[in-house]
């Protein structure tokens, strides 16, 4: 932790927390939760963020009831938080920070001319969702079941990554992810939105730790998230405001 | 040879041996052992027998590798294994027993030369490996392989591994020393350097050895006792000389190189199942030069067993050489009359099953119910124009023939 | 007191053959392995248990675990067992070589394997490609897709054990077996494969145990669709992730598959006392 | 034409003592196992591959592992090697179940395996609670949970394939030993080890092989943490989730641990040469 | 005996067997083997040598177990083996050879009984199962094992394993048969009954044989002809006959029993690096009773090379037997004159190295440069009082001594 007072200074919106502080992120939240650890660093320096630990919500909550201890949790649906605040593992109450919408991955460049959920059901198309017990398959499901669309996937992954993998690679011609997966993805797929996607939103929620050692810290990170600079940052990567 | 050296780093446990006691019933399958032997500290019991008699189920047993079903074995008044019906059994490990078995394989250890296959016993009992190998370097040299120490198993012959095997077995200083077919492998040369190696290191530390082997010369040269075994159970036991120049079985017999058949005692002979008679003399009235091979001592032995005339009805047996018969293509009455002094005895008639060549000139196998040889020279086989299957006519002189009682 | 060793009688076995403090370090070996399994048990919730494992869909995922192991095993079999005395009689550079070949595929984590194995048989891969241009079929999101990740993460095990066994039996009876005129087929069905038997089992039971484990590779290359390519791992995943934090069905699943290995892994006890020597 | 075979005067070796048609088994085999690495290296981006595996990250992620999977490897042969021993020569009753019990572990999809562990050792654990709350220390989470991990999913590999060589090795050399009197702990010291050294060694293979590429159970057990936790196969997964579609750092990072896995498995190998028969 | 039944049962393949040659040239670390062989068609050649003289490494290399340095090895014209500078090397693999190996280790199969031990030649042959089973049971039989037929290898004796060993090699009716110490591990009433069998089927089906044994009577009872291996080169060739009765080095002569001491020719007799002299009649001179053991033909020997003028200087040997020595405790010249006919020749002094039982009574070994041993009676040693280290003077009439060329 730097003492330079020139840099402490500097960032008016500092709140003056020190210490370390441990964050736990779902999968999806990577590279935006790398850049907003960045951000609140710059805003505090006093403050040293370990590398932030990703997996997925549920493996993640299993920790924390566990014994893992960390300051913060994001998770990538509320039920997942739900259990955790049922276990005690939470302090306080928790925010919903985004949310997250559907889009058609598809191979660069659409190959095969998919514009909307009505073209997936089309015959010799490989489609892959999430499988339905995890989060983007349940909202896969939703958005399907409300329009009527009667889809049989090739697979059910087991992750948003299953998905895009499938669909990167050129196994599947089209799947069901979130739109900052797509985003994230760099190129390897393209997004067709789908009408009417906000119908399935996707929270995803954040709060901070039983087991917290450094509760201000991660209470002022939680803060910095749900702040306008935070909720800018997340919006860069495709992720909508609650 | 480097006996002294040996000696000279002996590091201890040679002079506590003892005897060793064993009492032993074991079945395996249908076969049935139900033996004792009996060795003094320093003596050699030869334990002959044919295949597959017990023999080397009798050493795994005192070596403690298997347990009887019931007996006992004691060293030194020690007891080793101990299993009767109502008592908890005892059985103390191979390991701390002090009993050294060669086994019928060498089963030198693979992963080791052969100056570690040696020192192995001695490293095992706790001495250093400097001093270890420097006394299996002069056991590698009084087997006759000096300049082999660092040879694996898989690159030396048969022979050389069963030296080595022996060698092992001596190095480890054992109380009692089980040997099964020690000489199996080894070459005319070997076999009598290694008798006499033996002769010495067994004797110079007190060792009870149980020596078993099918080489009557084994026993010849290192046994003072010889036991024969049958079918699982001891049918002979006795001082070398009574057992092989006196033989009161087939299997002796063989080994001695002898005739025998039996049947039942008579007035002064045997008289066979199939009506033959035999007569000759006892044993104590022989005199020494027609001692049949094998038996060289002076006076003839306590276990001896003349037949005289209260033995009558009891078993008995006529033995003599295959050398001491006589074969004619003729019918007695035809020929000299010397061979009939006394009626019919020790003369039949009968035809040759086998005609081989054999170390005393040719053997002629009869067909006859209890297997006799006759051994005659060459010249006098194609004189008489013998073939298999030539009736022939035998007789022998009862001055060749010892009758004895059989049990 | 004498130290004493237990056994029956006649028999030619030395039981306890195991220096003592050695069977301390065995047994806390034992323990290691199997008390974390019992902590599952200790864990379960026993009143959801019998409707967890026997709804249709945990039917199912086993039956599909079971006929997808099974498979593999055999093919792990068919190619591993070659492979095996390749290694056990080559020189022993070649051997090294070989060996360390052999094992790659167990470094690379599962999801890694998966990958590769998409990269190679995908409908863009190497040899994928030529299936799916020429012949048009596509082995991703098949049974047999679950079958060629099960096999490719199992058949190392196979393999390595096997060889283990295979060069400590040697070669000699081999050569018997040839001075009597036996072909090296027939000494390979008649003398190679009998006396390797123990290792041959051994590693017959790691390949099926680690088939029927596999999750990662499959889930990447074959997806996950119930009753096609969604076996007990990804069934146990599956409900690992979708029911919150409790994970009673995961574990519930988990003891079926494992109560299914026992009983399977007992068999095959059987089985190898009949035909080992 | 006569059947040869080539083979160095005065050697007794027969080599290719293999049936020619296993032969090409052997060969789709090896191909089937390798040919998926060789496709991994076709898809490599060349250009980011330097700086993807000498990224602080990854080098601190591969020296992770290899200290955990060495240690791991170290516990593995401590309590594996008396246990394989237990079992080789238990009665064949007995062995069954103890071999059934051991194979366990493999059996549980690494996930479910991790859970067990945490139920076990983590706070709430039946073990894990009593240290928390008597000593004031937790396992999970730590290095120290990883090499658990590690050695919980690869020791089975180790006893079984070590068993099988020691049942194939028998018991005549360790009898040869006892009647010269040596200890049991003599005979398992320079008789039993050495004897079934072919099957320790391709054991400790598949044991570290195992141990180096555990991902499932060391992901839940002991979490993810850079430095601490994060070994390879979880930096490879966090390269996977974390870099869109592309994962050429994670296939980068997969080669690098191949390599290094490779270059140790053919120091093995020499080593092995060494102390074979 | 089964024979009938076993040739009924034949399927093919003994009628076509032929000769073996074999030329080869073998380095194993140190040891050299430089030896070529040739054995006939139903001709036995017996292999004989000290342990580790290369017999094993010979008949590895005609089995094709292992590939010479340079040589050949042919069977019936088809050449197995062949490897020249310059060519390219050519060896037929074990299986497609004919050959037949009986190795010194029986090695029978663990995990298979005893009649599939034996079956597994027919079987690899192509023969059904039932079939080979049945010719299986009949070769167990034979050897006299019938009622083990379900018995593994773990459960026979030594002797037992051995005999099903030789079944198995027997029953897979090779062309030709090589047998490493076929009988070393068989009892005294056993053996001579394999003997007989290999004897009968080796004849009957026409099979070359190479016997390796250290056994002088299987030599005798089996061989046709004799050779003998020393440190891998064949010092000694011929018909059994001349090899063993008339030996031509000393390891022949350990083997027919008798001493053999070697000079250099000179007028009729022998004389010795230290200045003795022996003389003696030349083979073709003595009359067929003082011919020493093993020497059972009619007639001299084509192959004897009897010393005469021409010869002086050559190497050449006395041979005589042991119980042919004189041996007393005084210098001749108090004892009675007959020993000393012709000056000091066949007379020495010594001393006793090594005193030990043997079969013809005592053998007293001398610590004579070239180990002479003498054998008595019993009775004799007791009366002369001899200990190991007594000075005798030892005499052998010249009638009993042969004087042969030595190469
Ligand atoms: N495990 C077993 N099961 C059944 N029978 C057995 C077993 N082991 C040995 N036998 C039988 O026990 C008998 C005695 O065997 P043992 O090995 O003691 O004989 P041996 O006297 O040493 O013979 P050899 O001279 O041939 O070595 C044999 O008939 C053998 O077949
Ligand atoms: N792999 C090897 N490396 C070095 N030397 C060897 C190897 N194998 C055998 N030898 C040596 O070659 C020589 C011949 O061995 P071989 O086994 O042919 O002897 P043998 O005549 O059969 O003896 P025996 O009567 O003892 O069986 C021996 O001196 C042996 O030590
Ligand atoms: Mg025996
Ligand atoms: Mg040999």
């Amino acid at each position: 932790s730097t003492e330079d007072p020139d840099l402490a200074e500097s960032t008016p919106l500092a709140t003056g927390v020190s210490g370390e502080l441990t964050i736990f992120a779902a999968a999806s939240l990577t590279a935006s939760f790398d850049e907003l650890a960045e951000a609140f660093t710059a805003e505090n320096p006093k403050v040293t963020v370990h590398p932030i630990v990703y997996d997925g919500s549920s493996t993640l909550a299993t920790q924390l009831i566990e014994g893992a201890s960390a300051d913060v949790f994001a998770a990538a649906n509320e039920s997942t938080m739900a259990d955790v605040a049922g276990a005690g593992e939470l302090s306080g109450d928790s925010s919903i920070f985004v949310t997250n919408t559907l889009q058609i991955a598809i191979a660069p460049d659409n190959p095969e001319k998919i514009t909307g959920l009505t073209d997936l059901t089309r015959d010799g198309l490989l489609v892959v969702l999430c499988a339905p017990e995890v989060p983007c398959g349940a909202a896969s499901q939703e958005l399907l079941d409300l329009d009527g669309i009667p889809l049989t996937p090739a697979s059910e992954e087991q992750n948003v990554k299953g998905v895009l993998t499938k669909v990167g690679a050129g196994e599947a011609d089209a799947g069901l992810v979130y739109k900052t997966d797509v985003s994230a993805a760099a190129g390897a797929v393209d997004g067709v939105d789908i009408e009417g996607a906000e119908r399935a939103i996707n929270n995803y929620t954040i709060g901070v730790a039983a087991s917290a050692e450094n509760p201000e810290a991660a209470q002022a990170f939680v803060d910095f998230v749900l702040s306008d600079a935070g909720q800018k940052l997340l919006g860069s990567f495709g992720f909508g405001s609650p | 040879m480097t006996g002294g050296t040996v000696s000279g780093s002996a590091v201890s446990g040679s002079l506590v041996s003892g005897s060793l006691e064993a009492n032993l019933l074991i079945r395996r399958g249908e076969f049935t052992l139900d033996a004792a032997v009996h060795v003094e500290p320093g003596e050699v019991l030869a334990l002959l027998g044919p295949n597959g008699s017990g023999k080397s189920t009798m050493l795994a047993a005192i070596a403690g590798l298997i347990v009887p079903h019931s007996g006992s074995v004691s060293v030194a008044g020690r007891t080793l294994t101990r299993v009767a019906p109502g008592t908890r059994t005892l059985a103390v490990v191979p390991e701390k027993r002090g009993v050294g078995l060669l086994g019928q394989d060498p089963l030198l250890f693979p992963h080791l030369d052969s100056l570690d296959n040696i020192a192995f016993g001695r490293r095992s009992a706790g001495v250093g490996r400097t001093a270890a190998r420097r006394d299996a370097a002069d056991w590698l040299g009084a087997v006759g392989l000096a300049g082999f120490e660092g040879r694996k198993p898989s690159q030396l012959s048969g022979g050389q591994q069963q030296r080595v095997a022996l060698a092992r077995a001596l190095a480890a200083r054992p109380d009692v020393l089980l040997l099964d077919e020690p000489m199996a492998a080894l070459d005319v040369e070997t076999a009598p350097m290694m008798r006499r190696l033996l002769r010495e290191r067994l004797a110079d530390q007190g060792i009870a050895t149980l020596l078993v082997t099918h080489d009557v010369l084994d026993a010849i040269v290192l046994a003072d006792r010889v036991a024969i075994l049958h079918e699982g159970t001891i049918v002979d036991e006795g001082q070398k000389d009574r057992v092989l120049g006196q033989p009161r079985n087939r299997f002796a017999a063989a080994l001695a190189g002898v005739n025998l058949v039996s049947g039942v005692a008579d007035a002064d002979g045997v008289r066979l199942p199939d009506g033959r008679r035999f007569e000759g003399s006892h044993p104590n009235e022989r005199s020494p030069q027609d001692r049949v091979p094998g038996d060289q001592t002076q006076a003839p032995h306590a276990h001896a067993a003349p037949v005289d005339a209260a033995d009558r009805g009891t078993p008995a047996a006529a033995i003599f050489r295959p050398s001491s018969v006589r074969l004619s293509t003729h019918p007695p009455d035809e020929s000299s009359a010397t061979v009939l002094e006394r009626g019919s005895a020790n003369c039949w008639r009968s035809t040759i099953a086998v005609l081989e060549p054999s170390s005393g000139g040719i053997a002629c196998r009869l067909a006859d119910d209890q297997g006799v040889t006759v051994e005659l020279p060459p010249a006098r086989v194609s004189e008489l124009g013998l073939e298999e299957g030539t009736e022939v006519w035998l007789s022998v002189d009862p001055a060749d023939v010892t009758i004895l009682g059989t049990r | 007191m004498e130290p004493r060793q237990t056994q029956r009688a006649g028999t030619n076995q030395r039981a306890g053959t195991i220096p003592r403090p050695l069977l301390v370090f065995a047994i806390v070996g034992l323990a290691f392995l199997i008390l974390p399994i019992i902590g599952l048990f200790w864990r379960v919730d026993w009143a959801e248990l019998p409707a967890a494992i026997t709804s249709p869909e945990a039917v199912q995922a086993l039956w599909l675990s079971l006929r997808t192991g099974v498979t593999a095993t055999i093919i792990c079999l068919v190619l591993g067992i070659p492979l095996a005395l390749l290694i056990a009689r080559s020189r022993p550079r070649i051997a090294g070589i070989l060996r360390a070949l052999t094992t790659l595929p167990l470094v690379l984590p599962p999801l890694v394997g998966g990958i590769a194995l998409l990269y190679l048989l995908g409908r863009n891969g190497l040899i994928g490609s030529v299936l799916d241009v020429g012949f048009g079929f596509g082995i991703p999101f098949t049974t047999a897709a679950v079958v060629i990740a099960q096999a490719f993460v199992a058949m190392p095990f196979l393999v390595i054990t096997l060889e283990g066994s295979l060069r400590t039996a040697g070669t000699q009876y081999e050569t018997v077996a040839a001075t009597l005129g036996a072909s090296r087929w027939t000494v390979f069905r008649r003398i190679t494969v009998p006396l390797a038997m123990p290792g041959l089992l051994a590693g017959t039971v790691l390949c099926f145990a680690r088939a029927i484990g596999e999750f990662g590779a499959t889930a990447l290359f074959a997806g996950n669709a119930a009753g096609v390519t969604r076996t007990m791992p990804l069934a146990i995943y599956t409900a690992f992730n979708g029911a919150g934090v409790s994970q009673d069905s995961a574990i519930a699943l988990s003891l079926l598959l494992i109560v299914v290995a026992i009983v399977i892994l007992l068999f095959l006890r059987t089985w190898r006392t009949d035909v080992a020597l």
